[in-house]
């Protein structure tokens, strides 16, 4: 009996309609109170190509990716084959019996709906026969685990109102699905849906959606961006909640401007733009739109200036696997631009973070006059997480960081944009027509003086660039601090991980525990690192970093910044572009000891 | 550079504008320019604008690429904040400035290099937006600032310093501006400071997107025999087809000009742009007429100035945007911020 | 007595003709069979700002910049006064006594030549008068060093060949300063230059000359280049030498296409199509254009293109001193671009080494096919170095690397793209149009099989981005070795150096073994590192890395690509814009291992 | 998408061209677009284009950038060589490739998005560069591949899906190419094969940077009502200015066409295309009149199409720069390398 603890997996065409079936299939389960953990897979493409969606659902809140297909809906043709063959020994597939299949296996059950038989036969309308055998099969599946009906009918009638006629057809569907699982079929499976208050208060939500949000809260007015996969729906979240939130109800215009720029150069440009003239600004982009930004990431960085970036990462390099997920841009974006520079990152791991960062992101990019790169990914972006309320506290303003209104530049003699007044290294700045006659200078990314003079003395300069460097040390006392999970007694290995990993890092542990092995774990939040990473580090003789990618880059960023031996850091990297499981952590830590692993699914493309 | 403080003091018989400002309060640092080059002529022309418009400097944003002609916001208007960026990508940056705070006037300075190579996309892209904002190009048809070469706005016909012929047709900025659409299109030349500070002051006063592709001789690269963008050639060869005298808004017309020839446009401000009809097949209202005007005139190798294109119908970027009127980057968390229960109802709505 | 060992500095406005007299001076001695590195230190601008042309004269071969300037010709009213300060106690001052000035310096020795009231007696057209001033003073030099007249007559006579009417007036003016130095001081002083044979067989050129000519030889037909100090002048070197050397006789016709392009993405993708298509190609750029470049770089790391790059490095970040040298686009050449990405980088340290480097990084690029960055930097490419002379080994082709015509493709079959088929990681290719039915294939920048196919398997995509870490480890074996310097009998300390820095480090190991102080050096090369560089820092107990950065880049790059720990390491930093001196080595070195310092005039700039 | 084999045997019925070939022969893997997208005509149009024309496939280079219409290249002519290179980068990968080899066929294929957007700056300077290829861009006012969104070509009276308004006017990437002075320039729809396949045919023969600006319609996200750039709208607004007509060079001319209303011009290749005036207003040698032309009937929301100008008169790249004959990439050590009595002597000229 798996109660609440499987996985199950949709094999859908994609423009086919399955996305909001299966979407609702897994807001269902979530709505019974019940952990879930749903992931598109989808192509790089618009129609016609194989797509999946996979939810793990799970009340003890292991809702990291997983090896092993309890049941799967095998609805395309093309991917049959391999779906087939994932099914866990044991495990279901359900299929649509309308078309006779060859099923070689003998270690898994079948369960054939007559899928399109029952849709050709209820609707007359192409497009609805097509779109409904979707609804089907969720309605065959909430007889075959067990789930409560009303739940999901009651979203049905949600999720049309106001096209009120849709909502009886799709009704319809669904009990067409359950009607014949419920006389076919032993229902319910030994799979099963128990309603639960796992859930609590939490809420289902994608990151780019918190992230948008996020910036609405953080009182961001401009926002230019280009689109791209999988940062798009940043913008398009943000827009979406400006309009319920910043229309100015007098006169129904917009508390916000949001520009679709010709390219990421100009995307940023504008942000960097609107933000030296006192508007908090952002853009979102992916890994090409990195590569591109980096020559104002440099200005940014030398004429320090604020702006905030959101990278959500997918596979690279170059445009690689757009549709997948990966964390391989920490190197490129924490030294991005030519000369020396170096960026403040922070790293969210689920949407409620992704909410918070961006609200944070935003003072601390005023605070330190300097971009701040949100480092999300394609997993936690763009699929719905499982995750806390977003809560703002309401006693706190924005933190502007070090301006001056034309008053205080009244009160002081002479104005040096670029003087370490404080001695944290962060000068004073002001916004374009501030004052008649103080205050004003040149941004410019020309080597400059304390006064923001142009300057070819060099010795100014380095100056200048050393100052750069006080500020940046400044940064790690401002910037989130690390998470400490699991602590044991007398741990003498560590384990380092950041942003998406750390959905599957307590289950990972809990494998290891049973093979007796006890790390302490730590998460990172921020680039810079702070004195605690450091110190975490040196306490253990031995630290695991689990990175998705190929080269290890956070644990090159630990080494160079921290100053550490690399002998002391052990990389576990996974880069074939889906989450990291637990299993794959799991095991990699014990292959590393000398231990026997056990049988993992993904097949040898971890490496190192 | 800043090196050579320059003394400012008022010199009591320097004319005073309205804000009782003399010309000085509207220079800027010494330039470091070579001698003679055309664009310390275009920085005074500015200098010259502002003052008359009394335009209070600090409510000015200086915007700029890279180039010798981008360094010249160092070289006028002091107390305005000025924003030197990267190579050719001055237009997104004045953008996203002026989304932020649309109550500032922008100008734009940029060169042939910077704007017709590098920052050509960023150009067109800005244009189409209708920023409000001056979009001043220096265009002396070659690389200034890195000692010569051709740029794109060079003419097929126009040998370089040492007899490099020139295999490819220039770009016409102002043509393309006109194609793209700009709202405002005019062409002059720094030698020319009776036709360039009116148009200046005009182009300060219409809202939206308005480009001067101002022809500014490079003395040391591109001023010798051969060049069409030397002051001879220039001189030898401009066709003025629209002249335009700026006319503040308080001042009454006199009818000096003759019947027929002449046109009023208010502007936004509710100055007015006189315009002077001096090529009778010229109609500066006219977008596609326009265009092929200036094109079949430059082929003849005419350099075409004055006002080309004036549309004061078009919309600016932030009503296209239909934005608030206060500046985006005056409201603070009171307009900003939704309150905790605005969050909640959020949070609701997500389980 | 300072005889062919002094260092010797003109301070001048730019644009005033100087440069083409003090580049006569130094040839001149050069010449004389004395080695000269002469130094030009430009203001980014075109006229009217103070530039300086530093000389150091050295038989030894010490050409490493130096501080303390033995005698200044300060004809800059503007920079006067620290031109005067600069001059080391007991040195001379020379200067343009027309002019009545306060010098209050009593620890120098001052030479007043009335340049500008000679000049203005004996020329008439006022741009003469200004330009003979400086043939003046290079001739009042002749007489107070003892410099060899007929030398420098002779080389007159040599640059204005074919404009002969000019020769005479030249000739004038260096005898009227020569003349009056004789006139009136005690000629020679204390400080002169003695015919050698010092210089050998050696040339007096500059890098980018040396790499535009060695892509001649390196068989480049296609260069697509965007202007930017201080790469400019390797595109312009190849016109240059392709003019001479590359029309075709028999039509007048060029055997090559040089493309302004309109920026640097362009520039690079112009390069990348041309190498694509099976002809030479390469771009030249700077740390903006480095930036600019990130994204095409990251398409040739995975779709395996080759494309030669050189980086002009000069002081960033940002537009920062674009007049001033340093190494400071380490990381961001290594790294380009987001993802996992790892570029092949070669380090030359004089021209004769960016000639051979454009040779071998052609093979290289091909071979390895992938992109090679060859980082020199301003002060190699843009000042005139003394040099081996160039050669070439006319009995071996050009390496183009594993390319397949029409009759092997007709003997395998089926052609994989991306098929390690020698296990060294490098696939075979074909170049458009080879074969009418075998060997087309698609070139992405998207995730592929070995057969170049389209694919979103991420196993498949992971397989192919181990293959390229093996073909980068295969890299290690093929690329220039490091090179070993000083080896003493016993060393424990180590000291690691590349590009120009070079030039200083047998003098500085000459201050430290004064101080009792012997390192092993080494130099490396390129990057990725081979074997010997690891064994070299783990044969010492602390090695030093010298660099010309603030963060120190490569120090970082060893950790990270050799695993080692970075306490060995010990940084030595020089940021300021200015070549690094052997002093500043030295006293760096000495202050680290606590011992007494002599003075240096850099203060404070170099760090850590 | 390569995952599902396609069957490539002859049928024996099948047409065969001069060199012995089917149309079979010429196409790609299978394609992944969405049923019914305006680019598989596209891609059919070319397919038919260079079976008709009886070219070596493997003497073409399939060029692209990034989109939906960048993918195409897969799915015509296997047995070409192609480069999905970039977003927007397409121009200048094809420039080079072009300057390394000549002799090669250049199709550079790209979208709407990806050409007048990020790719704006290289369009034009390839244009003005004149690179001896034929650039197709499959315009469909939207980014296809990202879902959606308006691309700079989208009108703007266009509206989105969902009701969106447009505030920005359209790039006119055809007017573009004129202005920017491309040698050949049509406008044509991937619904009208008839006018399609004669105009391919015509810039594959011409020497120089040929430009079709090809709408083809979203059938995802552009094809409602509302849409000018739906397969319905540009039915009922076509109107084509001059029709195009091919003819290979061994063929002789017919006079089945009425008198004056046809000019024949002869293209590089000494094929002709053979112009049909279908506007008597319109003259496509005229370049500013052409555009004049256009620009007033677009204003009108009519879609110009077919031949918009043609210039067999001006050089293409490789000419420009006076490069030899044989292309640079078949010149080997002997050819390039010079020996080293020629370096000793210029180690010489450097003592
Ligand atoms: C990304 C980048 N590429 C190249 C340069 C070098 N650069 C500086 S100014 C300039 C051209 C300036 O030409 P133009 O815009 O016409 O200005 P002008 O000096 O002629 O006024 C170039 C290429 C740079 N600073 N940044
Ligand atoms: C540098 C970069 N930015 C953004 C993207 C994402 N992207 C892929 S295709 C595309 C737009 C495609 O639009 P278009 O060129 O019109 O092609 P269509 O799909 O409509 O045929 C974008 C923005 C990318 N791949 N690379
Ligand atoms: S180089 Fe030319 S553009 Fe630059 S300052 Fe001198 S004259 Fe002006
Ligand atoms: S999304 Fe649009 S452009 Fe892309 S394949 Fe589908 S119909 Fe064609
Ligand atoms: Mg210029
Ligand atoms: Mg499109």
């Amino acid at each position: 009996m798996r109660v609440n603890d499987f996985v199950i997996k949709f094999a859908n065409v994609n423009g086919s309609g399955s996305a909001s079936a299966n979407a609702l299939f897994a807001k269902a389960i979530f709505r019974m109170g019940v952990p879930v953990a749903p992931k598109n897979i989808f192509p790089s493409n618009i129609q016609g190509l194989p797509t999946w969606f996979e939810v793990r659902v799970n009340d003890k809140g292991y809702l990291g990716r997983r090896e092993g297909i309890d049941m799967m809906v095998a609805m395309n043709p093309q991917s049959w084959d391999r779906d087939v063959a994932e099914v866990a020994p044991g495990g279901y597939l359900l299929y649509d019996s309308t078309f006779i299949r060859e099923i070689e296996r003998d270690d898994i059950k079948t369960i054939g709906v007559p899928l399109t038989k029952l849709c050709n036969e209820r609707f007359t309308i192409p497009r609805e026969r097509q779109l409904f055998k979707n609804v089907a099969y969720v309605g065959a599946l909430t007889a075959l685990l067990d789930m409560d009906f009303e739940v999901v009918k009651g979203m049905l009638s949600e999720q049309f109102r106001g096209k009120d006629k849709l909502i009886a057809p799709n009704v319809d569907a669904l009990e067409l699905g359950r009607n014949y699982a419920l006389k076919y079929f032993d229902c319910p499976l030994d799979i099963q849906v128990v309603t639960s208050d796992a859930v609590g208060d939490r809420i289902l939500v994608e990151g780019n959606d918190a992230a948008g949000l996020g910036c609405v809260f953080a009182g961001a007015t401009v926002a230019a961006w280009y689109p791209i996969t999988p940062s798009t729906s940043v913008a398009e979240a943000f827009e979406k909640y400006c309009h319920q939130l910043r229309i100015e109800p007098e006169t129904g215009k917009k508390k916000f401007a949001i520009v679709q720029a010709e390219d990421e150069l100009a995307a940023i440009g504008m942000a960097i733009g609107a933000n030296w003239n006192g508007a908090r600004a952002f853009t979102a982009t992916s890994g090409p739109g990195i590569s591109l930004m980096s020559e104002f990431l440099g200005l940014a960085y030398f004429a320090e200036l604020p702006v905030l970036l959101f990278n959500i990462q997918r596979g690279g390099p170059s445009t690689g696997m757009p549709t997948r997920t990966q964390q391989s841009d920490i190197i490129s974006c924490a030294y991005a631009s030519h000369g020396d520079t170096k960026h403040v990152l922070l790293f969210p791991s689920d949407p409620t973070e992704c909410f918070d960062f961006a609200v944070r992101g935003f003072d601390l990019a005023e605070r330190l006059q300097t971009p701040v790169i949100v480092m999300s990914d394609l997993d936690l972006g763009m699929n719905e997480w499982t995750t806390k309320p977003f809560k703002i506290d309401e006693t706190m303003g924005f933190d502007r960081g070090k301006v001056l209104n034309a008053e205080q530049l009244d009160e002081i003699e002479r104005f040096g944009r670029y003087l370490d007044v404080d001695g944290d290294g962060i000068p004073y700045r002001t916004y374009p027509g501030t004052h008649p006659e103080k205050g004003a200078f040149f941004t410019r990314g020309t080597s400059h003086d304390e006064y923001a003079g142009y300057t070819e003395d060099g010795t100014v300069n380095a100056r200048v660039m050393l100052r750069l460097s006080h500020k940046f040390n400044t940064a790690k006392t401002v910037v989130p601090a690390p998470e400490f999970g699991q602590k044991t007694q007398g741990a003498t290995m560590g384990l380092i991980h950041f942003g998406t990993t750390a959905v599957s890092v307590p289950e990972a542990m809990g494998m290891l525990a049973d093979s007796q092995i006890h790390l302490d774990t730590m998460r990172l939040r921020a680039f810079p690192f702070s004195q605690e990473v450091e110190d975490f580090i040196l306490s253990h003789d031995k630290v695991f970093v689990v990175e998705q990618n190929r080269d290890g880059q956070m644990r090159s960023l630990l080494v160079n910044e921290c100053g550490l031996d690399p002998a002391r850091l052990v990389p576990i990297l996974n880069f074939d572009g889906s989450p990291i499981t637990a299993r794959t952590i799991a095991n990699m830590i014990l292959e590393h000891l000398g231990q026997a692993v056990e049988d993992r699914s993904a097949d040898g493309v971890a490496a190192e | 550079m800043t090196y050579i403080a320059k003394p400012k003091f008022h010199h009591p018989k320097l004319p005073l504008n309205d804000l009782g400002l003399t010309r000085r309060d509207y220079e800027g640092a010494m330039s470091t320019l070579c001698a003679g080059c055309g664009h310390d002529s275009v920085s005074a022309a500015i200098v010259e604008a502002c003052f008359e418009l009394n335009l209070p400097a600090h409510r000015v944003a200086k915007m700029s690429g890279i180039g010798c002609s981008s360094k010249t916001p160092t070289y006028f208007l002091s107390k305005s904040h000025g924003f030197n960026s990267v190579h050719g990508r001055m237009p997104s940056v004045a953008t996203g400035a002026n989304l932020a705070n649309n109550s500032l006037k922008y100008i734009g300075v940029s060169g042939d290099g910077d704007t017709a190579s590098i920052g050509f996309g960023q150009f067109a892209h800005a244009v189409r937006r209708q920023v409000d904002m001056l979009y001043v190009v220096e265009n002396n048809g070659t690389y200034g600032l890195t000692k010569g070469q051709f740029s794109a706005t060079n003419d097929r016909v126009s040998v370089g310093r040492k007899g490099q012929k020139n295999a490819f047709d220039a770009i016409d900025l102002a043509a393309m501006a006109i194609q793209l659409g700009a709202s405002f299109v005019a062409r002059s030349f720094s030698g020319d400071k009776d036709q360039l500070v009116p148009l200046i002051k005009a182009a300060l006063s219409h809202k939206g997107f308005a480009f001067i592709d101002v022809i500014s001789p490079c003395v040391t690269f591109n001023n010798h025999i051969g060049s069409t963008k030397s002051f001879e050639f220039v001189r030898d060869h401009e066709h003025t087809v629209t002249g335009a005298d700026y006319v503040p808004h308080r001042e009454t017309i006199t009818a000096d000009y003759e019947e027929g020839s002449v046109i009023d446009v208010t502007l936004h401000d509710q100055s007015r742009v006189r315009l002077r009809k001096l090529d009778a097949g010229y109609d500066p209202s006219d977008q596609a007429g326009a265009l092929q005007h200036i094109m079949a005139r430059q082929a003849k190798g005419e350099v075409v100035t004055g006002l080309l294109y004036l549309d004061t119908g078009e919309t600016e970027l932030k009503e296209k945007m239909e934005m608030v009127a206060a500046p985006l980057n005056s409201l603070g968390v009171a307009e900003l911020r939704p309150d905790m229960a605005a969050l909640e109802k959020i949070n609701v709505g997500l389980r």
